[in-house]
């Protein structure tokens, strides 16, 4: 690892960066907003990979992959806010740790 | 030079604003972060060669899904903060640790690996010339990938469909 | 060097400016049209006939107290007006204001980028646009700019799905995203695009009207209903960026209509010889010669028609426009495809 | 009954009231479907001080009629808002510038004074002057004012 | 927005709103953008009119008649002149009978003309208002002619007309017939068959015939729902009696009824002051009028039909004073404004904007 | 005519359209539309198929499509070995087909006219419903007419058959009209068992189901003149279930009790098409059933007493709908008499003229009930004429054309079926004759009791309601647009319930035609989409007997020949028909003049008949109302057996209905003591087994079962512990997963 040139792997650090601070989000925050959010900044970080993959290798393979994220990323999206409002509904919270229907 | 000047830059962009839509305390601003930072992450996506991949991200993520969040956000008023109540079995720390962890044993793999000098990024668009990879990827999905993609667009209207039957009013 | 990072801003530099006082003078536009439609004189106290208006305008906007509401969000309050104006300004990058022209010896184009998703690229760019309203009725924390900014962000994205759709039909018959490529699409192909797609046309006016909050579908500021709308809190120079965006919008949209349907750039009857004689006129300016005559419709419009009701401006939006652009989304493909 | 300058009036008792202003509603031969106004007026020296006053008008004979009723001080009316809709407003008036109550209104709240005015300007034993802001806020407190200095 | 289930939003539309008409203020309660209730608070404006003018002798009350409907004041003068001259049966000379109504239609049409302005603005039609605003300066014009007041006209007097009209008033007031005339297709042009505007007003605020009398609505709102009531023809004052003119109606009661109502009076005034002038008598301008006008004891209602509908007079005389003992307005502003929570309830809040225009309110007259 | 298997398929897309998206989403405006114009669609194409077919020269005539294979060819042993099974979707455009199919598709569109005016007070998605059927019965009807083979037809029977279930039952809701539906079903069902067999012995003799391959195989087999053999069989077999389609005795009990459905179904189903399907089968057959003649004397025997029976029934009947419906089983004998004296030409005809004019009727009664908001008791008309003029004059033009008055349609058709009956047998003529008498007699008892005479129906308010508000409401009435409620033209389609005065107390939601808001004011012409349809058909009524005029009166019996091909089938059976037919090319002129002078006779004596019944008729009915009374008073045990139909119905309930019941109960009873018996036995072996095993299953199994549970009980504990519903906590997992995995990947390579 040099500072310069930038190779791809560089992009895959910032990735791997980006990724661990949606996973500290997800872990430390408990409005199911933000944990939304971060997942989202995780799906940035794949497809930042993705695409630096496709760089690396100047084949449009990642991108295509990149594409199908954002598309699963937005039907996530649409689903997980369906959910949390009608959960709102509900519980009038957003409170992640008062969602415990799974409780064992 | 000026790769890695715009590449340092982009990266601290980036992962300064993921910080701060972790940490923001108002979901808005939050969500403002998230915007600045998925349009970073078009940037780079740029720079990598991929334009119609970060159009793609303007106009999907920051300019379509964000919105939603920005929409709910601002539905769902809140009478008690969500962050009020801690269910104590949860360990945070131990997330947070495990979660750099990870972060130094992927940055420690990289390393590892990137002792083999790989070639500087070129972008692929430069490679092909002023066509841009457009098409190419237009080609891709549209033939490698049809099933995939018609799938996707499936996925995409059973989730529309999903979120209408979800937030719908019961009545 | 020079033709690397001298000239594009040398043209970012003029573009901004002359974007920026063709704005401001569009207010006086407006305000003399909307007189003159209505019979009556406009602004004539400031200059001659009020030419001087704008400057005062200005002044006065920059010179009056900038009053945040003490609840307000305070950052997001003075973010969101910078959100809105900002893309309407960038989004001139791609527009092809005129082909190459020389100029001190360099051969300079007369556009910042020829991108080549130019057309990808503007309507992401607006989509951006829609933080800077939402962001400014929730900052404000008072119910009118609230009501407003949730219309207007229903509205704005609504309309989007019918102007992408159209403009992917546009795409399905100029096979290029760069703007520049369309416009010598049209002269390759002798035809202003929107004798081929008159439907897209239509539909994307309808769709900029609703994308600029223009009249009839200027809900998200309706004064008589939401007394201003999402601005109803901004005053002074937060309160003109919003104008100032407006504006720049307009004459995006218009910008954006020529390039597609009205030909550039380029003079009427360019391949016919009779008509070459009009070449002697620079192309920049047949330019904004269809750019003004459509942002002169939009200023008609807006004297002409009442305001559609929010709940008629959705249907309309997502039971006609929408349904119509896939049809010729069908039919362009069809036609593309077959024919 | 009484007729002068071409007006007829009827007076009533409050008891009675309702039950004359059905008749008058529903009989084919009067009609009177649509009520005008509703209004009072102070005879400060009669111990009923107040004349509650019926306009009312029929759209198929297009006549016309007054109805009385008399209230003293403290007495309230029946409501005639449910044969007529439209007095609703007009009784909240008189209540808000006279003190009349109405038994069964359905909103009996001040409508031309703010809620937490008090008297009723109306009344002719209205304080007409006072020391400005005091008069204007709080006129008994003034009148108590005063007599406390007299 | 109605699809996600939201808490209701309690909006205060005014008393400072654009579209409030001065200083009316409703209160609303939404859930999305829809009307699920509403109070209308009003009161802002009150000045005690009616206990100011048992202060007043009779001719001091009406300079304040004016200031009710301030849009109308002439009419105002009117109803208030013959209550008075009801309670003193004197009778008015047929010239004054004459100008009286002719000055009642130019008033008419100078308040149609603001209301159809203002209402189309509230709709988003601004070109609409500045039309009837230039076409409202001609009535002023004629009114400033006549008296020398643009807005306060205090032009009726108990018995008669203070001033006889100016020399040429007449023909003027013939070519401002003429000019108006040829203007009313301009509105209608703009808006009658307009589809937003159509889209905006029909089927809006619907009240049927009987529901409109029960709610007591007087004037367009009643013939817009299809009750043919005028005072005018019904129990005719001044010289209506004279005239012959058509009482339109409207078939649903909605928006659009009480627009096409109001746009057909414009032709119905027209028809009249026509009339008026064509057969204007000659004459004296006053009939006989006691020195110190001390009605004797005695009470009566009079009612005319105002711009805004049935403006009636309470005045009750102790017999004794120079002042009455007990002075009322049945204001046809402050009735009809009563309809109003019934007219937007279920409807939108861009509605609840066009139906307050459309019941066509002056505050100072809801106040008084 | 390439196209003729569209014929089917219109209606049928018609009724797809209505019956997948009309019930739900279309108003009345649209299905009805969507109906009509798939009617005048399959009109159109049936026209321009049947003048192209007549274009062609005569012995061309025939046209034949196969879209395709339906069942593969199937080996199957047959009388003569062994033969191939196999079924095509095949139609045959003939001259005979011809006629149907302008009769199905021509009457067909017409009662679809009137029917979206008569249906209009249903619910929406009834209504569309109702088209629905009806389209899928036009479908069916043209499938049958156009099969090329019995399988197709059969399809197309059934079809017929389940459409006329579902219209008369289709108001469901009223429990009368659900029984006549399922009895119809059920007697259709005993007609279609015959019928299918009668396909079996056609298959097992000829080893082929094509009409015209076993047309071919027949005319070469011998005519079993005298003995009973199995072409006689499948005869009978076949004519059974024209039996059961037709309504002839024994099995005509249903077609009474359907005129419970709608009248344009009446009119259509139950008068012009469906029922005339078994004389259509028996005509598509002729050359087989030429060589059966002992079962065409059966059938000519039925045909005549169906027709005298009918018709003597229909002599007492009130209900308007009822007569007519015996007057069509009355009708359809007269065609199987003309069947079976071998004329089947002369059945043809009488099928076309039947069609139209009996469709008048119906249509007419329909438009009578119209008008008297529902009723359908004769006895409580009268004098309507005045009231419903276009409805009076085509009802009589319909019930002259059905009494055989010259000139108009039912004079040729009867008298054609009267002559060939009497050059055959002189007692199925005076039988005919008789019946003609009859029919006559009760068509015009008919319309005197409805037309004529004084009204005798319910009242109806007839001064002006009391004025509830004033001036001011009735300006607000005219200002609104809605026309005075007094004036009688204004209401349209306005009616008081009064359904079902003749059968007994309403259901308690008021259905079918009568169930209307608003009140009845009196009887009132129906609407133009009802009197239209009466005025074509009246027009075909008059001129369609036209097309066969007989030689007696200079015609060419036009209709005749064209079909003659179609009876023909080969040469072989050609001669056998010139043999049988007297007045056929082959006979000497001299022959010719003399039969020339019978029919003159004939039609003579027809008419004066027919004369006779009317004046009757009109004497009993119209001159002396009282004399039927006093004639049912002096002879109340032929009255009654009149009354009640002969007690058929009684008669079929005391022995089928209840033989069955009693042989169901008999069942029932062995079922409850013999085998519930043996059943309940070893249930009480297994219970006693199964206590003992209950012991040992608590004591062990259970045991066993509870230590598990208990110890995974107990050993998940620790387990269930870390299940909390936190989210994260599982999140924490997955992470620590990848950590771990990191930590492998990094150090293990």
């Amino acid at each position: 690892m040099h500072f310069t040139p930038i190779t791809p792997y560089h992009y895959l650090l910032l990735s791997a960066a980006l990724f661990s601070v949606g996973v500290i989000g997800v872990m430390v925050r408990r409005n199911i907003i933000i944990l939304f959010m971060s997942i989202e900044l995780m799906f940035n970080a794949v497809n930042i990979n993705l695409v630096a993959f496709a760089a690396l290798y100047r084949h449009e393979v990642g991108q295509a992959f990149a594409v199908f994220v954002i598309a699963v990323a937005a039907a996530e999206a649409a689903v997980g806010l369906g959910i949390i409002l009608a959960f709102y509904r509900n519980k009038e919270t957003l409170n992640i740790d008062e969602m415990n229907l799974m409780k064992g | 030079m000026l790769d890695a000047i715009a590449f340092y830059t982009l990266a601290a962009l980036i992962l300064a604003f993921a910080i701060a839509v972790i940490t923001a305390r108002n979901p808005v601003h939050s969500v403002v972060f998230l915007v600045i930072n998925f349009l970073a992450v078009a940037i780079v996506y740029i720079v990598l060669g991929a334009e119609f991949l970060a159009m793609i991200q303007v106009l999907v993520y920051a300019g379509g899904i964000v919105v939603l969040y920005l929409f709910v956000v601002m539905l769902v008023n809140l009478k008690r903060g969500p962050e009020a109540h801690q269910d104590p079995r949860r360990q945070t720390g131990a997330g947070v640790g495990l979660a750099v962890a990870v972060l130094a044993e992927l940055t420690a793999i990289l390393a590892y690996t990137g002792r083999n000098p790989l070639p500087a990024v070129v972008p692929a668009a430069s490679a092909r010339g002023p066509g841009g990879n457009t098409e190419q990827l237009g080609w891709l999905l549209y033939t490698t990938y049809l099933i995939p993609f018609e799938v996707a667009s499936m996925l995409l209207l059973v989730a529309m469909i999903g979120a209408i039957v979800l937030a719908r009013k019961v009545d | 060097m020079t033709d690397l990072f001298v000239v594009p801003l040398l043209q970012i530099v003029v573009v901004l400016n002359a974007v920026l006082v063709a704005v401001t003078y569009m207010v006086l536009l407006e305000r003399k049209i909307i007189a003159w439609v209505q019979s009556r004189l406009g602004p004539m106290r400031v200059g001659p006939h009020g030419i001087l208006q704008p400057i005062a305008d200005a002044l006065k906007l920059l010179l009056k107290e900038d009053i945040t509401p003490i609840r307000a969000d305070r950052w997001i309050f003075t973010l969101a007006p910078i959100i809105s104006l900002v893309p309407a300004l960038i989004a001139f990058a791609v527009i092809p204001f005129g082909g190459e022209a020389t100029l001190f010896g360099h051969r300079v184009p007369l556009y910042i980028a020829n991108v080549n998703v130019g057309l990808l690229y503007i309507v992401s760019i607006t989509s951006i646009g829609v933080y800077g309203i939402i962001l400014a009725g929730y900052s404000s924390n008072s119910k009118y700019p609230l009501l407003a900014s949730l219309r207007a962000s229903a509205q704005l994205i609504s309309y989007e799905v019918a102007v992408t759709l159209m403009l992917v039909s546009v795409i399905v018959t100029t096979r290029t995203l760069s703007l520049v490529g369309i416009v010598e699409g049209q002269m390759r192909q002798h035809i202003w695009y929107v004798f081929i797609q008159p439907v897209a046309a239509v539909v994307l006016f309808i769709g900029g009207l609703a994308e600029t909050n223009r009249t009839p579908f200027d809900l998200a500021e309706a004064e008589q209903e939401l007394t201003g709308g999402f601005h109803t809190e901004y005053s002074g120079m937060r309160f003109a960026m919003f104008f100032l965006a407006e504006y720049a919008n307009m004459i995006v949209v218009s910008a954006v209509m020529t390039t597609l349907f009205f030909g550039g750039w380029l003079s009427p009857f360019p391949n016919v010889a009779a008509a070459h004689f009009l070449w002697y006129i620079p192309g920049w300016i047949w330019f904004l010669l269809k750019t003004f005559v459509l942002l002169y419709v939009f200023i008609w419009i807006r004297a002409t028609l009442p305001r559609y009701r929010y709940d008629q401006l959705m249907r309309l939006g997502w039971k006609v426009l929408i349904p119509v652009a896939l049809v010729n989304l069908v039919v362009s493909a069809i036609v593309r495809v077959f024919l | 009954m009484s007729f002068w300058v071409g007006d007829w009036t009827l007076i009533t008792s409050r008891e009675r009231l309702i039950e004359l202003a059905r008749r008058l509603r529903d009989d084919r031969d009067t009609a009177f479907d649509f009520c005008s106004d509703v209004t009072a007026v102070d005879w400060l020296a009669r111990a009923e001080r107040f004349d509650v006053v019926y306009c009312l008008y029929s759209t198929r004979h297009r006549h016309r009629v007054r109805l009385k009723v008399r209230a003293a001080d403290g007495v309230s009316v029946p409501s005639v808002t449910a044969l007529w809709p439209a007095a609703n407003w007009l009784e909240r008036e008189v209540f808000d510038l006279f003190g009349v109550r109405f038994d069964g209104h359905p909103d009996l709240r001040r409508i031309l004074m703010p809620d937490e005015w008090q008297g009723h300007p109306q009344r002719k034993d209205y304080p007409l002057e006072g020391p400005g802001e005091l008069l204007m806020e709080n006129p008994l407190d003034w009148l108590k004012l005063r007599n406390e200095i007299e | 927005m109605a699809l996600f289930d939201t808490d209701e939003l309690v909006l205060n539309m005014g008393p400072q709103h654009p579209s409030t008409h001065g200083v009316l203020r409703v209160v609303l309660r939404l859930d999305g953008e829809r009307v699920v209730g509403s109070d209308v608070v009003i009161g802002y404006l009150h000045r005690g009119i009616e206990k100011l003018c048992e202060h007043r002798d009779y001719l001091q009350i009406v300079l304040l008649t004016d200031r009710m409907d301030y849009v109308s004041a002439a009419t105002s003068n009117l109803g208030y002149c013959e209550t008075v001259e009801k309670l003193m049966q004197i009778e008015v000379p047929p010239r004054a009978r004459y100008i009286r109504t002719i000055l009642a239609e130019l008033q008419r049409i100078a308040s149609h003309n603001l209301w159809l302005g203002t209402h189309a603005m509230d709709i988003g039609a601004m070109t609409v208002f500045l039309y009837n605003f230039r076409e409202r300066e001609l009535v002023l014009d004629l009114f400033e002619d006549y008296c020398g007041a643009r807005l306060t006209y205090n032009a009726v007097r108990i018995g008669g007309l203070p001033l006889d009209i100016p020399a040429g008033w007449d023909q003027k007031v013939r070519a401002y017939c003429d000019l108006f005339e040829s203007k009313i297709p301009e509105y209608e042009e703009l808006l009658t068959h307009n589809r937003i505007w159509k889209e905006r007003t029909q089927k809006i605020g619907v009240i049927s015939a009987e529901d409109a009398i029960a709610l007591g609505l007087s004037g367009p709102l009643l013939r817009g729902s299809g009750v043919p009531r005028d005072v005018r023809k019904d129990e005719p004052y001044a010289a209506y009696a004279d005239f012959d003119f058509d009482v339109p109606i409207g078939t649903l009661g909605d928006t659009y009824d009480r627009y096409l109502v109001r746009v057909e009076e414009f032709r119905q005034s027209l028809r009249i002051i026509r009339q008026a002038i064509d057969g204007l008598p000659e004459g004296p301008i006053l009939g006989k009028v006691p020195r110190l006008i001390k009605p004797p004891a005695g009470e009566t209602y009079h009612a005319i039909e105002s711009p805004k509908g049935e403006i009636g007079f309470f005045i009750a005389s102790d017999g004794k004073s120079i002042t009455p003992y007990r002075f009322r307005v049945r204001p046809p502003s402050f009735c009809n404004l009563q309809a109003l929570p019934r007219l937007i309830k279920g409807h939108l809040v861009a509605d609840v904007v066009a139906l307050i225009g459309s019941i066509d309110i002056v505050v100072g007259e809801v106040d008084r | 005519m390439r196209l003729i298997w569209l014929l089917p398929l219109i209606p049928a897309a018609g009724a797809a359209v209505n019956g997948l998206a009309g019930v739900r989403w279309f108003g009345r405006a649209a299905a009805g539309a969507v109906a009509c114009l798939a009617m005048l669609s399959a009109f159109a194409v049936a026209l321009t198929a049947s003048i192209a077919l007549i274009r062609l020269p005569p012995e061309a005539r025939a046209y034949d499509v196969t879209l395709g294979p339906w069942l593969p060819p199937i080996p199957l042993a047959t009388a003569h070995g062994i033969g191939s099974f196999a079924a095509e979707w095949a139609f045959r455009l003939d001259p005979l087909a011809t006629v149907m199919i302008l009769v199905v598709t021509g009457i067909g569109l017409l009662i679809h006219v009137y029917a979206t005016a008569y249906m209009m007070d249903e619910p929406r998605g009834g209504y569309a419903r109702f088209f629905c059927y009806l389209n899928l019965f036009c479908a069916f009807m043209l499938l049958l007419v156009l099969a090329s083979n019995f399988l197709v037809m059969f399809i197309g029977w059934e079809g017929v058959g389940l459409c006329s279930y579902l219209l008369i039952g289709y108001w469901y809701e009223k429990g009368s009209a659900a029984t006549a539906g399922r009895k119809a079903f059920i007697t259709n069902r005993i007609g279609d068992w015959g019928f299918l067999l009668g396909v079996f012995g056609v298959f097992h003799v000829f080893g082929t189901l094509d009409f015209h391959a076993v047309a071919q195989a027949v005319s070469s087999l011998p005519i079993e003149q005298s003995h009973f053999g199995e072409l006689s069989i499948i005869c009978l077999l076949l004519f059974i279930g024209a039996t059961g389609k037709s309504a002839q005795i024994p099995l005509f009990v249903w077609l009474p009790d359907a005129m419970e459905g709608p009248t344009p179904v009446s009119a259509l189903i139950h008068a012009a098409t469906m029922v005339t399907a078994g004389v259509y089968m028996v005509g598509r057959n002729a050359v087989l059933f030429q060589h059966a003649p002992l079962v065409l004397a059966i059938i000519a025997i039925v045909g005549t007493l169906t027709a005298l029976m009918a018709a003597t029934i229909g002599l007492v009947q009130n209900d308007i709908k009822r007569v007519l419906a015996y007057s069509t089983v009355s009708q359809l004998g007269y065609m199987f008499l003309a069947a079976g004296v071998g004329a089947f030409a002369a059945s043809t005809f009488h099928l076309l003229t039947h069609a139209f004019f009996k469709a008048l009727l119906f249509l007419g009664s329909g438009a009578v009930i119209h008008a008297m908001a529902g009723e359908q008791d004769m006895q409580r008309m009268g004098g309507l004429r005045r009231f419903l003029p276009v409805t009076f004059v085509t009802m009589m033009i319909g019930a002259l054309a059905i009494a055989g008055i010259p000139p108009l349609a039912g004079f040729f058709s009867k008298d054609e079926i009267l002559l060939q009956a009497f050059s055959k047998n002189r007692a199925l003529w005076a039988l005919g004759s008789v019946t003609a008498l009859m029919t006559a007699f009760y068509m015009f008892r008919l319309v005197a009791l409805t037309f004529y005479g004084v009204y005798r129906g319910p009242s109806w308010p007839r001064h002006v309601p009391p004025a509830v508000g004033g001036p001011a409401t009735l300006s607000i009435a005219t200002a609104h647009g809605v026309r005075h409620p007094v004036d009688p033209d204004a209401h349209g389609l306005a009616h008081v319930p009064q359904h079902d005065l003749s059968h007994g107390p309403a259901h308690p939601v008021p259905i079918g035609p009568a169930a209307h808001a608003h009140e009845w004011h009196g009887p009132h012409e129906a609407p133009s989409a009802m009197t239209w349809p009466l005025m074509a058909l009246a027009v075909g009524a008059i001129v369609c007997g036209f097309i066969s005029i007989p030689p007696a009166l200079g015609g060419t019996n036009a209709l005749e020949r064209f079909l003659e091909p179609s009876f023909g089938g080969t040469p072989a059976a050609a001669t056998v028909e010139h043999a049988r037919q007297p007045r056929a090319d082959a006979e000497p002129a001299t022959a010719d003049q003399a039969s020339n002078g019978r029919e003159w006779a004939l039609m003579l004596l027809a008419v004066t008949l027919a004369g006779a019944g009317v004046a009757a008729a009109w004497r009993l009915y119209v001159t002396r109302p009282e004399i039927p009374v006093r004639l049912a008073a002096r002879w109340p045990g032929l009255h009654s057996l009149l009354w009640h139909k002969y007690f058929v119905d009684e008669f079929y309930g005391a022995t089928l209905v209840r033989s069955t019941f009693a042989s169901a109960r008999g069942l029932w009873t062995f079922d409850a003591r013999v085998v519930d018996g043996a059943v309940n036995g070893s249930g009480w072996m297994t219970r006693t087994v199964s206590w003992f095993s209950g012991i040992f299953d608590r004591v062990v199994v259970d045991g066993l079962v509870n230590f598990v549970g208990w110890s995974a009980d107990e050993g998940s504990l620790v387990v269930r512990r870390g299940q909390t519903g936190l989210l994260q906590n599982y999140l924490l997992l997955i992470v620590l997963g990848v950590c771990v995995f990191l930590t492998v990947y990094l150090f293990a390579r």
